[in-house]
């Protein structure tokens, strides 16, 4: 009964929306609200952008700063959430780290670049706190986020900030959050805290592929609401999350499910407003772009 | 004086010593460190005999290799065409140098994604992604070849007008070959290299995407397995087809 | 069968460009030789003065130089040039040298093999010339010169590297070529008794820049040439002052 | 003969020619294009003096440059030794051979991750792990220079007893200028695409960290103008070192 | 002054393996020769008989044969070898390769400069081989071994490419060199006046393997020597049926 052509999504391999997209097919989600889905797995984020700027697929994941910038730069991108769920600082358990200020003088692994957002949050945090930039006391070490981990169980750092997947798997080999970016977004006035990862498409789906794009998004918030209240399904899910322990399953599933987004509102706007402002101050036009506004109609919302 | 087939496997037999001492010491620096760091031959070995069993070692290889082999063959095509042109015109070297150098030094990265961007992320789009990559170097190695050709038997060449195909290609190819040789072997390498790249940016398939997964869950024991395996590959080429190419081409030499 | 080709050289100037420290050579300033078709030139003069660069000059290898270079008969006659080195392809066989220059047909393939026989190297014609003495060498070098069949051969010490025995062989082989077919043949060497024994005219080049200072037609008889003693008395009539 | 001024100011207005050319094409491409993927030489050229007036590119320029010419400088030492040893002692080769042809086709990923472990996330692990991609491509290259070698002069050299040192001075090095000039042209592209590479994964400055967030961002623009901002140095490189370097080295031709 | 250095050569067996279509050549096969300190031996054979093959094998760069070659005096002779080809390094100027095998200091430089002053060719000592002409290169190849002082010479062809007068003045140049310090001197010819001219002994190689067919001790005088007459006559006596 479906005639109708297939949404291609682009997906990182072993990425957490992968967990989605699998309950979506394992669960028949798809068949129920009908709609078609084609996945198209690839190894890197950068991959899934070339994806969709090539126009191999039709919808990624990606944050919507960098949506909102090629918005800006004429690409009319839209964006809804994903995840809820931002990075953290995490630190050995028994280290006796408390807080930012026992960080003095440590080396701390920051996953991507100097520009990173939750990195410029974390700084502004500080300098809030404890009236001293965490980039002049503490030493940062910049890298990816497979490399960052492994230093950190090495002993070579004392902290990573990293993204949130990340930290769920430090989280179970005995390294605790230091401090989460929501209370960091929360102590620089920014509630609620607004996702910052989300699907990212062009515009012209909408017209193109109008019902496809509703059911998906039905398909998603029914696949979340399965993987919020049902253990099976994760269960499912295991084999393909490449799990060692099962603490680490564990604390995925928990992540996992902290991190499913409420619905989109005006409040959200608001405060990515204010994140937004907050972050085209600390990282300049380099970060956010050097055209780039902040532009609410980014963010879809249903109609109705 | 001996015969052809002893010294072939007293040939065999170094390589094999040699593969035995590289995988011990493998095994010394992985008994010292984390598992996870640097797996041991014996992990690395499970992981690839289970992924081969699976059936998934195959087909990623497979397909990385026919992409290396498309890329290849265009690669070392057009290379060593602009590289032999280059080094004896000098005309067309002085015009085209600086487009060499740009092209040469021109991140995999930005070629990679203009390719996927204009052609679409398709199979012709990676293969010529991968060429564009490799073909300045072939062309700046052939190129120095071209240019330290004997003028002593080009002249001779001249004089006895035997035309510009036969000049090429019994006069200037075989003084090329030491060039051309270091070219496919540095080449297939770089070629693998690149493609590995390619597939991690827009493939979903290969040994890219899988070594690029991989890393993502720092699995280093499928990365290495995987990689192995490819250079095993390479390994057996290098046995079944550089090197005797090789001792034929060389056959002259006294 | 092909026209007879002369040739008529006028260099006004040909000076290699000094480079390094070495200074600027003046090889030849004005020197002019004309060449009747079918006749055999005995270069002679001492090393260095620029015979060589002569015969390049005359074969079209060497351009740069002031002057010109006419051919007469043929506007583009065939040249065969043995060089004062071999040059042969180290990575073809013996007889593949000798072919390259030939079109492929079974005919220039059995001239090449009997120009082999002939110089006695029969058994070499698959070999790699590296694995040749450096007198086979020059033989093949030789045989690739005379299978081309030349209208024009230019000669640069063709039998150096070469016993008696064999030189004169060839010699034999040079003079039976040339009486099957009308070759004119510019021929260097150092050994007068080789000029004497062949030429139909030998040029003596001396000075810097360098001018012939003798300019001798060989009338000798086809007898006489055999004759050894008759080639001593032109030896020391014409060029015992020469060198 | 015409001066050697001369002719290097008719060398320099092919070069400028080549130049202009190509930035005229890459207008014309441009102008047929999305200027968010592809931005024509007039975008690329603000961005560049942009990033040229607040000093970023400069430093980060002079960060990738003294990284690439370290790893550089290690690689091409290290290389071409083993190279020639490989090239010129049979045993040694037997066996390191495997060992090469693994090294070589070892994907740079491979290594950069297994440095950056052992060594942890530094320069030096930085440095180290560009020079072990680039080394066996130099090995490699040189190797067959080193097989290429003419034997008349090597025996020359071994019957007038000028000993090892001497013997490779004058007779083996000059032979290779031409493989080794090679390996130099496509050494430096390959090192300063390894550095991009290794800045990426690990260091938080230089140029292919600014690339890397620029490919995250997709901001073409950036890429270009840091990717031909160092183009333009080896451009330098090229013109100020290598070809007067190449022209000495070259003299005795005839 | 350094001991005088003999040669023991027996050679069982020397064979060039058969490469591609090529048959096996069996060079030499029980071959003896005993050569006296201070001799000065030609030796004469048709092109390709092995001559150049046994100076390699007495100059240690072919060691694939069964026998041996001893040296008798001096256990490693300083040697000097003049290869049928210049072989000099194209990259270095014609000074720098000579002083090559020198040890750097300033006598051994002007050893080589007044070596090239002498063959003629002093105002070529900054050029590159490349641009000299053969016969020119081949007079460094010739410095290059004299200027090393040696106490064994090989040379293979030394004096072809060269004019009658250069030659000669080479020739001196040798004579002279040779009463100033005792050489074994091995000398490979196809010219039987340059080898009755100079030699004390001639041996002519025939055959395949190759054998001696004549070992003859030369009793000229100096002043027969510089005779014309009496080399010719020397030459019909003794070598005219030899080749
Ligand atoms: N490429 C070159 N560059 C500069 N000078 C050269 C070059 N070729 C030859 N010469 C010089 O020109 C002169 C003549 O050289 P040429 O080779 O013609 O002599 P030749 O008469 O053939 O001598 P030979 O009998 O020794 O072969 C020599 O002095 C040589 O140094
Ligand atoms: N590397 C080699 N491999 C095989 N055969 C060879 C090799 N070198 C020489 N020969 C053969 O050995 C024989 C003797 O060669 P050699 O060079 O000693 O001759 P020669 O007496 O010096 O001759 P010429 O007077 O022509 O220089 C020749 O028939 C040659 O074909
Ligand atoms: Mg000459
Ligand atoms: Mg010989």
């Amino acid at each position: 009964t479906q005639t109708s052509e297939p949404l291609k999504v682009g997906s990182l391999k072993f990425g957490t929306v992968n967990w989605l997209l699998d309950t979506i097919a394992g669960d028949k989600v798809d068949v129920r609200e009908r709609v078609r889905l084609e996945r198209l797995e690839l190894a890197s984020n950068q991959a899934t952008t070339v994806a969709l700027q090539a126009g191999a697929v039709d919808l990624i994941v990606s944050d919507w700063f960098w949506a909102m910038r090629q918005r800006a730069e004429g690409d009319s991108l839209l964006f809804r959430p994903y995840s809820n769920a931002l990075g953290a600082l995490m630190v050995p358990r028994d280290k006796g780290f408390s807080s930012l200020a026992d960080l003095k003088g440590k080396r701390l692994g920051v996953a991507g670049s100097a520009l990173d957002k939750s990195w410029l949050l974390l700084r502004a945090f500080s300098r809030n706190k404890l009236h001293a930039d965490l980039a002049d006391i503490a030493e940062p070490v910049y890298g990816a986020p497979p490399l960052l981990s492994e230093q950190l169980r090495l002993g070579r750092l004392d902290g990573v900030l990293t993204f949130w997947n990340f930290a769920a798997r430090l989280d179970a080999a005995g390294y605790q959050p230091l401090i989460d970016m929501d209370d960091v977004l929360t102590e620089l006035g920014v509630t609620p805290s607004p996702p910052l990862v989300g699907f990212v498409w062009r515009e012209e789906l909408l017209r193109s592929k109008p019902d496809q794009i509703a059911a998906f998004f039905r398909a998603v918030s029914g696949a979340n609401q399965i993987l919020k209240t049902e253990d099976a399904a994760w269960e499912r899910l295991r084999p393909s999350m490449s799990i060692e322990t099962d603490a680490e399953f564990v604390r995925l599933k928990e992540y996992f499910r902290a991190g499913i987004p409420t619905p989109w509102g005006d409040a959200e706007t608001k405060a990515a407003e204010r994140l937004f402002g907050i972050l085209s101050e600390l990282g300049g036009p380099e970060l956010v772009g050097p055209r780039t506004r902040f532009d609410p109609t980014l963010f879809w919302m249903p109609k109705g | 004086m001996k015969k052809q087939s002893a010294r072939r496997s007293t040939h065999l037999a170094w390589s094999a010593l040699s593969i035995v001492v590289l995988v011990a010491a493998w095994q010394v620096a992985a008994s010292f460190s984390d598992p996870r760091l640097l797996p041991g031959p014996g992990r690395v070995g499970a992981t690839l005999v289970a992924a081969g069993l699976d059936g998934s070692l195959f087909t990623n290889i497979g397909i990385t290799l026919a992409r290396v082999f498309a890329s290849f063959v265009l690669a070392m095509t057009i290379g060593s065409a602009i590289g032999i042109a280059l080094g004896r015109v000098v005309l067309l070297n002085r015009f085209f140098d600086p487009w060499l150098i740009l092209f040469l030094n021109l991140p995999a990265l930005v070629i990679i994604i203009l390719c996927y961007i204009w052609l679409g992320l398709t199979e012709v789009a990676a293969i010529i992604a991968v060429a564009i990559n490799k073909i300045p170097n072939v062309a700046v190695t052939l190129r120095e070849g071209g240019r330290a050709l004997d003028r002593d038997l080009l002249e001779m060449a001249s004089v006895y007008r035997i035309g510009r195909w036969r000049t090429l290609r019994h006069v200037i190819l075989p003084q090329l070959t030491p060039y051309f040789m270091g070219a496919v072997r540095s080449g297939l390498a770089l070629v693998w290299k690149i493609v590995l790249v390619v597939e991690l940016l827009g493939r979903g398939s290969g040994v890219g995407f899988v070594i690029g997964s991989a890393f993502q869950l720092f699995d280093v024991s499928t990365i290495l397995a995987y990689a192995l395996a490819f250079v095993a590959v390479i390994q057996m080429i290098e046995f079944l087809i550089l090197q005797p190419c090789e001792r034929r081409l060389n056959r002259w030499r006294r | 069968m092909a026209a007879m080709t002369g040739l008529e050289i006028e260099i006004d100037d040909k000076t290699y460009a000094p480079l390094a420290s070495a200074p600027t050579r003046r090889i030849f300033d004005g020197f002019q030789l004309t060449v009747d078709p079918g006749a055999f030139v005995c270069l002679l003069g001492p090393s260095g003065i620029g015979k060589t660069t002569l015969l390049n000059m005359i074969s079209g290898l060497d351009t740069d130089y002031s002057g010109r270079i006419e051919f007469r008969g043929e506007p583009r006659p065939r040249m065969g040039y043995v060089f004062q080195t071999p040059r042969l392809l180290p990575w073809r066989t013996v007889l593949e040298n000798i072919l390259l220059p030939l079109p492929s047909t079974e005919a220039a393939r059995r001239t090449a093999v009997n120009l082999l026989t002939d110089m006695g190297m029969s058994d070499t014609q698959d070999i790699y010339p590296e694995r040749l003495s450096l007198g086979m060498q020059r033989r093949v070098a030789l045989a690739r010169a005379f299978a081309l069949e030349p209208d024009i051969l230019l000669m640069d010490e063709p039998f150096v590297s070469l016993d008696e025995t064999t030189a004169d062989k060839l010699r034999d082989l040079l003079i039976e070529m040339l009486a099957q077919r009308p070759v004119t043949v510019l021929f260097v060497t150092h050994d007068s008794r080789d000029a004497i024994r062949m030429a139909s005219r030998i040029i003596v080049l001396s000075g810097s820049p360098a001018h012939a200072v003798k300019d001798i037609q060989v009338g000798l008889s086809h007898g006489e040439r055999l004759d050894k003693g008759a080639i001593e008395a032109f030896r020391g009539r014409f060029l015992a002052q020469s060198q």
